[in-house]
């Protein structure tokens, strides 16, 4: 089976410091992984490489085997990389379906026209079963703004479905979510993989959840794959429990 | 369009000479007021649109001062000093009240500014021209300088602000205080953290930047007349000159600004009714070429 | 400040605080205490708070509801700068060094004298305990390795002469040498009396320099102990800090 | 069909408007609509930026001054009718927006507002110091001259006015549909998050210089009917003041619902009529009312509404909504 996502020796410095040292990873159709790591892993700078946010220095992005490294974000996009970001990024003041609706419609190169009326009904109906999808059609009218933070940040994701995704990356889905929040987020995203069918790709630091959904989990540490396999398999791995607890150091005098 | 004037003066030390000093006072009087725009902006992140009002004041106080007592020094002070006051005064209450609001918010509490400050003017000290006229302490000889002539006043004028700009250099560069505001200019918040009172830090800068714009203000008074509405010019200038420069550079405003003072001056022979359009022109291959100015840092 | 008095009362202390960022909810009714002259650790998986508890204790970020009181006083939503008036040193994850002054010029710019009004830090005690920043005073903040520019930062913490000092993380991405010479630097700290709040994930580390600690989950605390005692509890470690 | 009946609506109201006031109004009522149909477009054209692009243009003055002096000295040429003049005047309103704006979308934020307000000075000080042709600091000398065409006698009072409501009723429906067409959202996500809208695929900045452009080009719409209103063109009305008062309006009025730069122009008139009138002290009031909005409210009137009824509507939807699980 050929990978959906393949990245080969992927290479980031900044200054002297290598954020992604020789990466090389691969994600089949329809996968869920999750990406941990401790902080400064290089998870975010890993994410922003795949979506063209930076510019890789070396290696290969490979989507369906095309190499998409070094295109432009929008390129990247149109190409069927959707994510949603750590901090929702939303239009406060649109409404759900209003935001959905623009989204599907850029999506689609529709916004350039001046003489037809928003929504086009295609467009709002698509947005609809979008909402439908992520659970939020309960909050449709409401403006963005005024949503829950956890609302907020499935708007982000629905914000990224309505390009429709082949790969899906989210970075931390429930970052700043109380315990209940977050599991019902993670129900959604769950539910949403399952019935979309796409590869998604998720970044998290809560181990509750990593271990109850993911397939396959990898581990970064200072930008190198440091381990990867199923959670059975990560749970029992000494060096991934090294890089988390820290290595001993000699008493200090 | 006159180019073989421009041509002849270009040949003529005499008029090279008074060209270039008299470019060289607007050029002054611009840097000045522009590396208050500059200095606020770059500490600040906010544009203070007000500053050509503030300059106005300037000159109305150093007459005041000077109609009072007779000094020039006096009414150097009283632009400088009653200015910077003001401008704290501003900063506290208004400017600081939309430091987190948007773009559209500081200019209005700006534009609402200037409308009261030329009303204020113009209620104080009426809507007619005034003129200080060359205060007697430079009522000497011109200075012979090659071929030419520079007046007293304009060499004062040149040095002084030079000296001025100097010392400002000098204080940002050197002192505690410069090296406070410059780390606050690009961490605020973790020089607050360290236990400096940046409100406080702010509203010095905001009263530095207006005492540069009243000091600018006194010294035009003698070589200018006061005029409610006499701010915006002087705001444009040094706009165009810190666009120029680059947001933020005081170094590249002092450039910038001898330059558009030399092109105003020369293009007074050369193309008097162009200058404005090719100062204009300059900006925008500046800002074509490179966004942020010939000396400034990519905008954060 | 130096005097090695019994530790009483404790000198900082967080009563309960929840704190936020826009409309989600990151600290959950934290409380922490910290006596004179102790070294308490903060322990937890990234994202679990420990950042947003330094930063609600400094007035980064202030907490929406609870206490924080520094010496029996509160000073719950003070300005920043009020709070590093009250003895609090704050040496942040991502340091912050300001990348275009020089080593001497980060540590002068922060430079005030301590609560007492005595200047126990001086930039000759500076460096002499961190020798290495004196061999590069002139350079500038921005061109520093970083360990040396984590060094700077507790340096420059120090200088505002704080009775308590909040490390966060100061062994996150440094290589294991450098690691072992800031646990040794903090040792060092602690032998000169200054009390130390660090936050961290590296559980190691914690048991080499601190003497009590508490972990922190989902923004909010769900253990606490003596070191001696974590070293005992694998199930802990297991559960709230590996993985 | 909404958009039907807007038109609809549209229309009667102007038919209404102008047939009372054919029919009751005197000289004074007919000055009064005018102006606010002439301030109202000029507030509304740059509402298209300020308000749905989020682009605070501080120099929208320009294509106010632009549209009046190219359309008089046309005019004055002596060699055009009035619609070929106006034609001609929207064609250079939009090449000059599409020249300025190519450089003003470069900045972002205060730069952008800071720049157009210096190509705003730009055209005055060539509008000032071109004296041969502008007359300078005069303004247009000696009146526009309007032949009739197609029947319709502009120099006669009453159809001069028909036709600026008729004008000002057809650029605010044009304006009403392009900000609620597709394109108008487009400017909206551009307005609220610029980044995610590139994210989503979006041309951001093509799309900032064709609003820019558009709002160039009804901008200087009413420029034309204020020289056509006034007979003559002066320097003030591309002076900083001139965006200065358009931004008071919208601010006035509100950004965020469709009519409100118009109800602020109205508002503005009103007290700017009447603190002339009553007090010398123009610039001090209005300062003062200024400040009092901004400081105070943080927004224009029918954005307070607005906000009110957003807010009870979601806490509506909220309690429908009923238990989130």
């Amino acid at each position: 089976m050929t990978a959906r996502l393949a990245i080969t020796g992927l290479m980031k410095r900044f200054g002297g410091v290598v954020a992604t040292d020789n990466v090389t990873l691969d994600f089949a159709p329809g996968s869920l992984t999750a990406i941990i790591g401790p902080n400064g892993a290089g998870k975010t700078t890993f994410f922003n490489l795949i979506t063209g946010k930076l510019k890789p220095d070396g290696g290969e992005i490979r989507l369906d085997g095309v190499d998409i490294s070094g295109q432009t974000q929008s390129e990247i996009v149109r190409r069927g990389i959707g994510r949603a970001f750590q901090v929702a990024s939303i239009f406060p003041r649109f409404t759900v379906e209003d935001a959905l609706t623009a989204a599907v419609l850029t999506h689609r190169q529709q916004t350039s026209s001046m003489l037809r009326r928003f929504p086009l009904p295609d467009a709002a109906s698509r947005a609809r079963e979008i909402m439908a999808l992520v659970g939020l059609e309960r909050v449709g009218k409401t403006p963005s703004r005024y949503l829950s933070h956890g609302d907020q940040k499935l708007l982000d994701i629905a914000l990224a479905l309505a390009l429709e995704p082949k790969v899906l990356l989210l970075d931390e889905p429930t970052a700043g979510m109380g315990p209940e929040e977050r599991w019902q987020m993670i129900e959604r995203v769950q539910r949403l993989w399952s019935e979309v069918g796409m590869t998604l790709v998720f970044i998290e630091h809560d181990m509750d959840i990593v271990f109850k959904i993911a397939q396959t989990i990898r581990v970064l540490r200072y930008g190198k794959v440091l381990a990867e396999g199923t959670p059975d398999e990560i749970r029992s791995n000494e060096a991934v429990i090294e890089a988390y607890l820290g290595t001993s150091l000699e008493e200090p005098a | 369009m006159n180019p073989e004037a421009l041509l002849a003066c270009l040949t003529t030390p005499a008029c090279i000479v008074t060209q270039v000093s008299a470019g060289m006072i607007i050029g002054m009087l611009i840097f000045l007021v522009a590396s208050g725009v500059t200095l606020i902006f770059g500490v600040l992140k906010v544009v203070n649109f007000t500053h050509g009002s503030f300059y106005m004041l300037g000159v109305y106080f150093a007459l005041t001062a000077y109609g009072l007592t007779g000094s020039y020094a006096v009414s150097l002070l009283a632009g400088a000093i009653g200015v910077g006051l003001f401008g704290v005064v501003f900063e506290r209450f208004f400017m600081s009240k939309v430091y987190n609001a948007d773009v559209l918010m500081q200019l209005l509490v700006c534009y609402a500014f200037i409308l009261i400050l030329d009303d204020v003017v113009k209620t104080v000290w009426g809507g007619d021209f005034l003129k200080m006229g060359m205060p007697e302490e430079f009522a000497l000889p011109p200075i012979k300088v090659w071929d030419g002539f520079v007046p007293p006043f304009y060499a004062f004028l040149t040095v002084f602000a030079v000296l001025i700009a100097v010392l400002v250099a000098a204080l940002l560069g050197l002192t505690r205080f410069g090296k406070i505001v410059r780390a606050a200019a690009v961490n605020r918040q973790m020089v607050s953290v360290l236990g400096i009172n940046t409100s406080l830090v702010y509203a010095l800068i905001f009263g530095l930047g207006s005492v540069l714009a009243g000091l600018a203000g006194a010294l035009a008074a003698p070589v200018r007349s006061a005029v409610p509405g006499m701010g915006f010019d002087i705001l444009i200038e040094s706009f165009i000159v810190t666009v120029i420069g680059g947001m933020g550079s005081m170094g590249g405003a002092f450039i910038a600004a001898i330059g558009i003072g030399l092109i105003r001056s020369f293009g007074t022979i050369g193309f008097p009714l162009a200058t404005e359009g090719v100062m204009f022109a300059i900006m925008a291959i500046v800002l074509l070429i490179k966004p942020t100015g010939l000396f400034g840092r990519r905008a954060a | 400040m130096t005097d090695n008095a019994a530790p009483g009362a404790p000198q900082l202390s967080v009563r309960g605080i929840d704190v936020f960022y826009g409309a989600s909810q990151i600290l959950f009714g934290v409380d922490l205490m910290v006596e004179r002259g102790t070294t308490v650790a903060l322990l937890g998986r990234n994202g679990a708070g420990k950042s947003t508890t330094f930063k609600a204790i400094a007035g980064v970020v202030p907490p929406r509801s609870g206490t924080v009181s520094m010496n029996g006083q509160d000073i719950t939503g003070l300005a920043p700068y009020r709070i590093a008036r009250r003895g609090i040193g704050y040496v942040p994850e991502d340091r912050q060094i300001f990348p275009e002054h020089s080593v001497e010029d980060n540590l002068t710019i922060a430079a005030k004298p301590g609560l007492d009004g005595q200047v126990h830090w001086t930039l000759e005690r500076i460096w002499k305990v961190f020798p290495a920043l004196q061999s590069m005073r002139t350079r500038m903040g921005g061109r520093l390795s970083g360990g040396e520019q984590q060094m700077l930062t507790i340096a420059r913490a120090l200088m505002g002469n704080p009775d308590v000092v909040l490390l966060d993380e100061p062994s996150e991405g440094l290589a294991p040498i450098i690691v072992t010479q800031i646990a040794k630097l903090i040792g060092e700290l602690r032998a000169e009396g200054v009390t130390i709040l660090l936050a961290e994930q590296n559980m190691h580390f914690c048991i080499a320099v601190a003497s009590s600690v508490a972990i922190i989950d989902k923004g909010q605390i769900v253990y606490r102990g003596t070191v001696a005692e974590l070293k005992q509890n694998q199930e802990i470690t297991k559960r709230y800090l590996a993985v | 069909m909404t958009a039907r009946l807007e038109v609809l609506a549209g229309v009667v109201l102007g038919a209404l408007v102008v047939a009372l006031t054919l029919a009751f109004g005197d000289k004074a009522l007919l000055d009064v609509l005018m102006r606010l149909a002439i301030f109202g477009l000029l507030a509304l054209s740059l509402n298209i930026l300020v308000g749905y692009t989020g682009l605070v243009s501080f120099g929208h003055a320009m294509f106010f001054g632009l549209g009046a002096y190219s359309f008089g000295l046309l005019m004055q040429s002596g060699a055009v009718s009035i619609p070929s003049a106006a034609l001609i005047t929207l064609v250079v309103a939009c090449i000059w927006g599409g020249v300025v704006g190519t450089f003003c979308i470069r900045l972002d934020d205060i730069y952008f507002s800071f720049l157009t307000l210096a190509f705003q000075m730009l055209l005055y000080s060539i509008i000032i110091g071109w004296v041969s042709l502008t007359g300078g600091d005069q303004g247009l000398m000696g009146g526009i001259p309007r032949p009739p065409f197609l029947g319709i006698n502009l120099a006669e009072p009453r159809q001069l006015f028909v036709l600026i409501v008729v004008v000002f009723v057809v650029c605010v429906l044009a304006i009403r549909q392009i900000v609620q067409s597709p394109f108008g959202f487009a400017l909206r996500m551009i307005r609220d998050n610029a980044e995610r809208a590139r994210f989503l695929g979006l041309p951001v900045q093509r799309y900032k210089l064709i609003a820019f452009v558009l709002s160039g080009f009804f901008g200087s719409v009413s420029g034309i009917l204020m020289s056509l209103y006034v007979s003559g063109a002066y320097p003030n009305f591309a002076f900083w003041s001139m965006s200065g008062d358009a931004i008071f309006m919208i601010i006035l009025g509100g950004l965020t619902v469709f009519l409100g730069p118009l109800v602020g122009a109205a508002v503005f008139l009103l007290l700017n009529d009447n603190i002339t009138r009553l007090t010398e002290h123009h610039g001090i009031v209005m300062g003062v009312v200024l400040l009092a909005i901004v400081l105070g409210m943080r927004k224009g009137f029918l954005d307070v509404l607005d906000e009110w009824w957003q807010a009870r509507a979601s806490r509506a939807e909220a309690r429908a909504g009923g238990d989130r699980q």
